[in-house]
């Protein structure tokens, strides 16, 4: 791919940089919460890898106010061309979380922090922790946390029925974050309703500042054998390749309801087309989740790709080529 | 079209991740040890540890954790046994084919100050212990390993272990002694200090536990878990222990026999 | 496979055969609907193909009252491991429908007819035009139309919301049928709801015997060179393996609220396993769809894996294995 | 296990089914022509039908639909060109290797009663009539082709026809004349009566459509749509015609030229 169909050379480098909100980011590539663990692939790279992180931000997993031990294994295996997933949130509370923040202090890209709970206090308890600690915390003491993704869409935990199935949930959870914090606010929507735009509009009115999707599919596996459920939770969520047309549909519903929104579209990206898709659906920057346990360099792959299919198609930019399935 | 792949970056800074070559291939009814040329793996690896390979063909979204068999000098070996779509296309590689693998990944058997060793295996959890024999019989120690097999199918794989004293039980009576790998241990006769080491099904590391405590052994279990990742971002494969709950593909797959609890 | 892992011989032949309500079926394989057309087969085939007839009942292509041309091309394309359709219910409508039905008046099995419409009105006159029909047709000149499956649940047409998205408008296609016929009745549920329970529950108050589920899941798949909706109609519905998990934990909460219902389990069918799988989480029968694209024996072959994964597991019967992944 | 498609019962009822081997492979740059051993394809085939073929390895869930390019005694062929994940696939098909097809599929170019034809190929679209070709020969008939290509690359797949006038172009002017399939139609000196028969992209088939009938002739097109069943069950292919909406797998793919609106 090196020059486009027309004969005429590629723009070398189509500008990737993209404004999420007020997050300036350097790609549109962020990873998804609960699918990358910063530290673990920092201690398997021979290099400095707070030099080289490929994410333009940092999404760790869901922090909740108080420790999770998560779900009975196992937790996760293979579905056709998809994963499923019970991992139950399992996090060390964010008391536990917030001390070991200077262990990554130096990571030079904006961090997200996603964050869970099963109220809507204990949403906010989370965020004003951060909030206060980023306060007091000395220069180069803490990353840079930037804004709060609020996972009000797991399926893995037992809160009865998903805060994100329901408008009213949803805008308690986001008005109480809102109250919060004056940082950036993503909901983060769950694919298991009827209509995605319903619950975007309530928490877009509650003060969320934009909107990431799709979680995961609530699904069943059973054990071949014993054909019991095979996940400990029995139930488990749904993602990978096998889930992007959902996930673009979902995300093109909500791009073309709340045209201005920072929109960080996800859902089985494995190549730098389907994150060039999400783009073109209406997405501000893309999350990459099951991808990353395919290979250590999936991000860098992918980003390489991207930067091809936009020069492939005579994009100077990635914001260029936003929404452009969403013409008629 | 951009085909996933082919425009991989440097993969240099992995310390974990390499493209390799498939040198020899050998069968053993539905098992195969693939040896790979992997001198990046081969050069860190120790026994107990683990890779994570990408199924070749693309009808494999998540990579397959397997053990190292054997490591010497630029090889890696893999001892696969075919029982889902994944392992069966990786027991049907041929010499020449390529594999991307990422590893040495995980714990390691502790194998300082040993002098007798028993190695207690269940099916295609015998694996790691042909590894570990190696480095523990170099190092000097006495090395015993008793195997439990379900049938002869499954008994098969002992045909490619090259370890001096190794016991063989087959449940069906077919290959070996009669019965499990417990009946094999019941009729050794054990030194004491002895370091046990167990990899195999859940059921068989129980009542190994419980037989190395009744003995007053100290040892050491590879334990199996379901994994996505296998490189720690996930969580997806823990176990309980005396510590919490614990990845088996990053606090693990070795652990104290002592702090499981299967 | 030959025996059991405890040794003992298999049961040779499980007995295959389940009562979906009031319907006797040989064993729980059917077709779904839109996917197999009994003529176009019949007339492929060398030998009697009504005689070798492989599903236990014919559900046909959904019949609306007006002939519908259904959506412009293109209509179908793969996606990983699942394909995407918007065929738009293309039909010649029911008096044209019923004109052929002499063709195919020799099939032994029962037949349950898809029926689709915008409005309550139009369910309820197909229904009504075909027990007109049936009623007054001479014996062996109309096939042995048994049931009903309202389709409330197809992504591709443009009547607003989807029926089957909504309980009040379930509820009135189903009372409407309901009124009309004293045949059975299936109610076809879309996955694309918060709980699909919940609509499952609008349908059997309304009257219906029984539920089908799933139908499609509403998606979106781009052209990768234009970037534009690939689609004629821009949105389609997504089935095959991909999409197994979703529909099984969806039958699994069918099954599980209403544990009398029959109830027909369907979604990426592909082997005799995923057969079992739909059973164990509580179908009474078995809907096979898009596989029926990858052979013309993929019928056969599903029903001969079926009866050696019960047989392998020991169960005697098909009914037998009704359920087993609910009990804990 | 059951693996899937290991326990067919007997195909000898399906008159399209065939499991056949590969026999022969020749490749022309992203082109492939693979020659298979399908007696009971072959004995009913006739130009202009295709086969559904089953894309081996497991990455692709349906069935690839594909003209028939030659048919003699129990072999077809088939000319693949690579252009996404599943034609890649069988491209890389090698002799011995097993392929599951269903065919011979669509309605045929009649070819009846015809003393002039001239085919009119764009890209892949000549596929299917290098067959026709030998028909309309062995008829007795006077064939002429006129193919296009868009360059170099894909005038690759001219080199495994064997049409004795046959002209080709191409837009870029590597290989033939420069221009299109029409620059190549304009210079000819076509006997009235000559029958056309054309297959390519929308576009080209417009233009030939249009030119044709300036001609005062009349002819028959192949067309393409993407399919699912590809055996008339799905309604996924249809085209607009003057017949209505029809299925290219089963009233298609061949249509006469005055009766569709590319
Ligand atoms: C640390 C570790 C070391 C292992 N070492 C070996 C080895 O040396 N040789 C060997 O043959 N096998 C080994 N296994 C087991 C091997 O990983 C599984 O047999 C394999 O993943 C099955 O994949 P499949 O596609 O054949 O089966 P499928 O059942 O089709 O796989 C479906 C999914 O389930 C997962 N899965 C299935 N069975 C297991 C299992 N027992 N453990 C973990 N995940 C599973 C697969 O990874 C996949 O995600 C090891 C497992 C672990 C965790
Ligand atoms: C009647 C007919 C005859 C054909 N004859 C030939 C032939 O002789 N040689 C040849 O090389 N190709 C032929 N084609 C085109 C060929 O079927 C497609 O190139 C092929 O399906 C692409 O599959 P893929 O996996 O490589 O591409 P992908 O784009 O990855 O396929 C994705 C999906 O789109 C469908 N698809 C993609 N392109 C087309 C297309 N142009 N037409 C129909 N479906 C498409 C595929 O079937 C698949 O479902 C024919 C098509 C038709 C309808
Ligand atoms: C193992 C695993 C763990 C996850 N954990 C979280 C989480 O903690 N918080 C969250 O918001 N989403 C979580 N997700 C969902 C992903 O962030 C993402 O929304 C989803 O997987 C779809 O993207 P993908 O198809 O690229 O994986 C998790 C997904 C996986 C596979
Ligand atoms: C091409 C196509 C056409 C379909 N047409 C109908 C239809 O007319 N009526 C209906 O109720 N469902 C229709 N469906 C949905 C199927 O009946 C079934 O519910 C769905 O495809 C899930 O099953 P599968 O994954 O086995 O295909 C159609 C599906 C496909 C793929
Ligand atoms: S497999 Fe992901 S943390 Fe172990
Ligand atoms: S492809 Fe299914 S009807 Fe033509």
């Amino acid at each position: 791919m090196t020059e486009r169909a027309n004969g005429a050379p590629l723009d070398p480098s189509p500008d990737l940089s993209v404004s999420l909100g007020p997050i300036v980011l350097d790609h549109p590539l962020v990873d998804a919460s609960g699918t990358f663990d910063l530290l673990e692939y920092a201690r398997r790279y021979d290099g400095d890898y707070f030099a080289d992180f490929p994410y333009a931000a940092y999404v760790p997993k869901t922090v909740t106010v108080d420790a999770r031990t998560g779900n009975p294994a196992p937790r996760v295996t293979e579905t056709p061309s998809g994963m499923i997933n019970a991992i139950g949130l399992e996090n060390p509370g964010v008391r536990a979380w917030i001390a070991r923040l200077g262990e990554w202090a130096h990571l030079r890209q904006p961090v997200i922090v996603s964050v869970g709970g099963n109220e809507p206090e204990q949403y906010a308890a989370v965020v004003a922790a951060l909030d206060e600690y980023l306060d007091a915390a000395a220069p180069g003491a803490a990353p840079s946390i930037q804004g709060y993704e609020l996972n009000i869409s797991c399926p893995n935990v037992s809160s009865g029925l998903q805060i994100g199935a329901d408008r009213a949930a949803t805008a308690e959870v986001v008005g109480a974050c809102r109250e919060a914090t004056s940082r950036f606010l993503l909901a983060k929507l769950t694919p298991n309703v009827r209509d995605v735009t319903e619950i975007g509009a309530a928490a877009l009115d509650a003060g969320a500042d934009g909107l990431s999707l799709i979680n995961t599919l609530k699904a069943l596996v059973l054990d071949r054998d014993t054909l019991k459920p095979f996940l400990g939770n029995r139930t488990g969520g749904l993602c990978g390749p096998a889930v992007k047309p959902v996930a673009l549909r979902m995300v093109a519903e909500v791009a073309q309801a709340f045209p201005d929104t920072p929109i960080v579209g996800m859902g089985g990206v494995a190549t730098g087309l389907d994150a060039l898709e999400f783009i073109a659906c209406g997405a501000t920057a893309v999350g990459v989740g099951a991808a990353n346990f395919t290979a250590f360099e999936a991000p860098q792959r992918i980003l390489a790709e991207l930067r091809e299919e936009l020069a492939a198609r005579g994009f100077a930019s990635a914001a260029d080529a936003r929404g452009v399935a969403l013409s008629s | 079209m951009t085909e996933a792949g082919h425009t991989h970056g440097d993969h240099s800074q992995w310390a974990e991740t390499s493209h390799c070559r498939v040198a020899a291939v050998r069968h053993f009814g539905a098992f195969a040890v693939l040896e790979l040329i992997a001198p990046r793996v081969a050069r860190r690896a120790a026994p107990g540890q683990f890779v994570m390979v990408t199924v070749p063909g693309g009808g494999s979204f998540l990579r397959r954790p397997i053990s190292l068999f054997a490591a010497h000098a630029d090889r890696i070996s893999l001892l696969v046994e075919a029982r889902g779509g994944g392992t069966e296309r990786l027991t049907r590689l041929d010499v020449g084919d390529a594999v991307e693998v990422a590893g040495p990944l995980g714990s390691a058997f502790p194998t300082e100050d040993v002098s007798n060793a028993l190695l207690v295996g269940g099916g295609i959890g015998c694996a790691p212990l042909q590894y570990l024999a190696d480095e523990l019989s170099a190092a000097g120690a006495h090395v015993t390993a008793c195997f439990g097999f379900r049938d002869f199918r499954s008994a098969r794989a002992a045909g490619a272990f090259t370890i001096d004293r190794l016991w063989v039980a087959t449940e069906d009576g077919s290959v070996g002694r009669a019965g499990t790998v417990l009946h094999l241990l019941a009729a050794l006769d054990v030194s004491p200090g002895t370091t046990v080491y167990a990899c195999g099904p859940t059921p068989m590391v129980a009542a190994v536990q419980r037989w190395t405590f009744a003995e007053g052994l100290h040892g050491y279990v590879s334990l199996e878990a379901h994994m996505a990742c296998g490189t720690g971002s996930c969580h997806g494969c823990v176990v309980d222990t005396a510590r919490g709950k614990l990845r088996v593909c990053a606090e693990g797959p070795v652990f104290r026999l002592d702090e499981v609890t299967p």
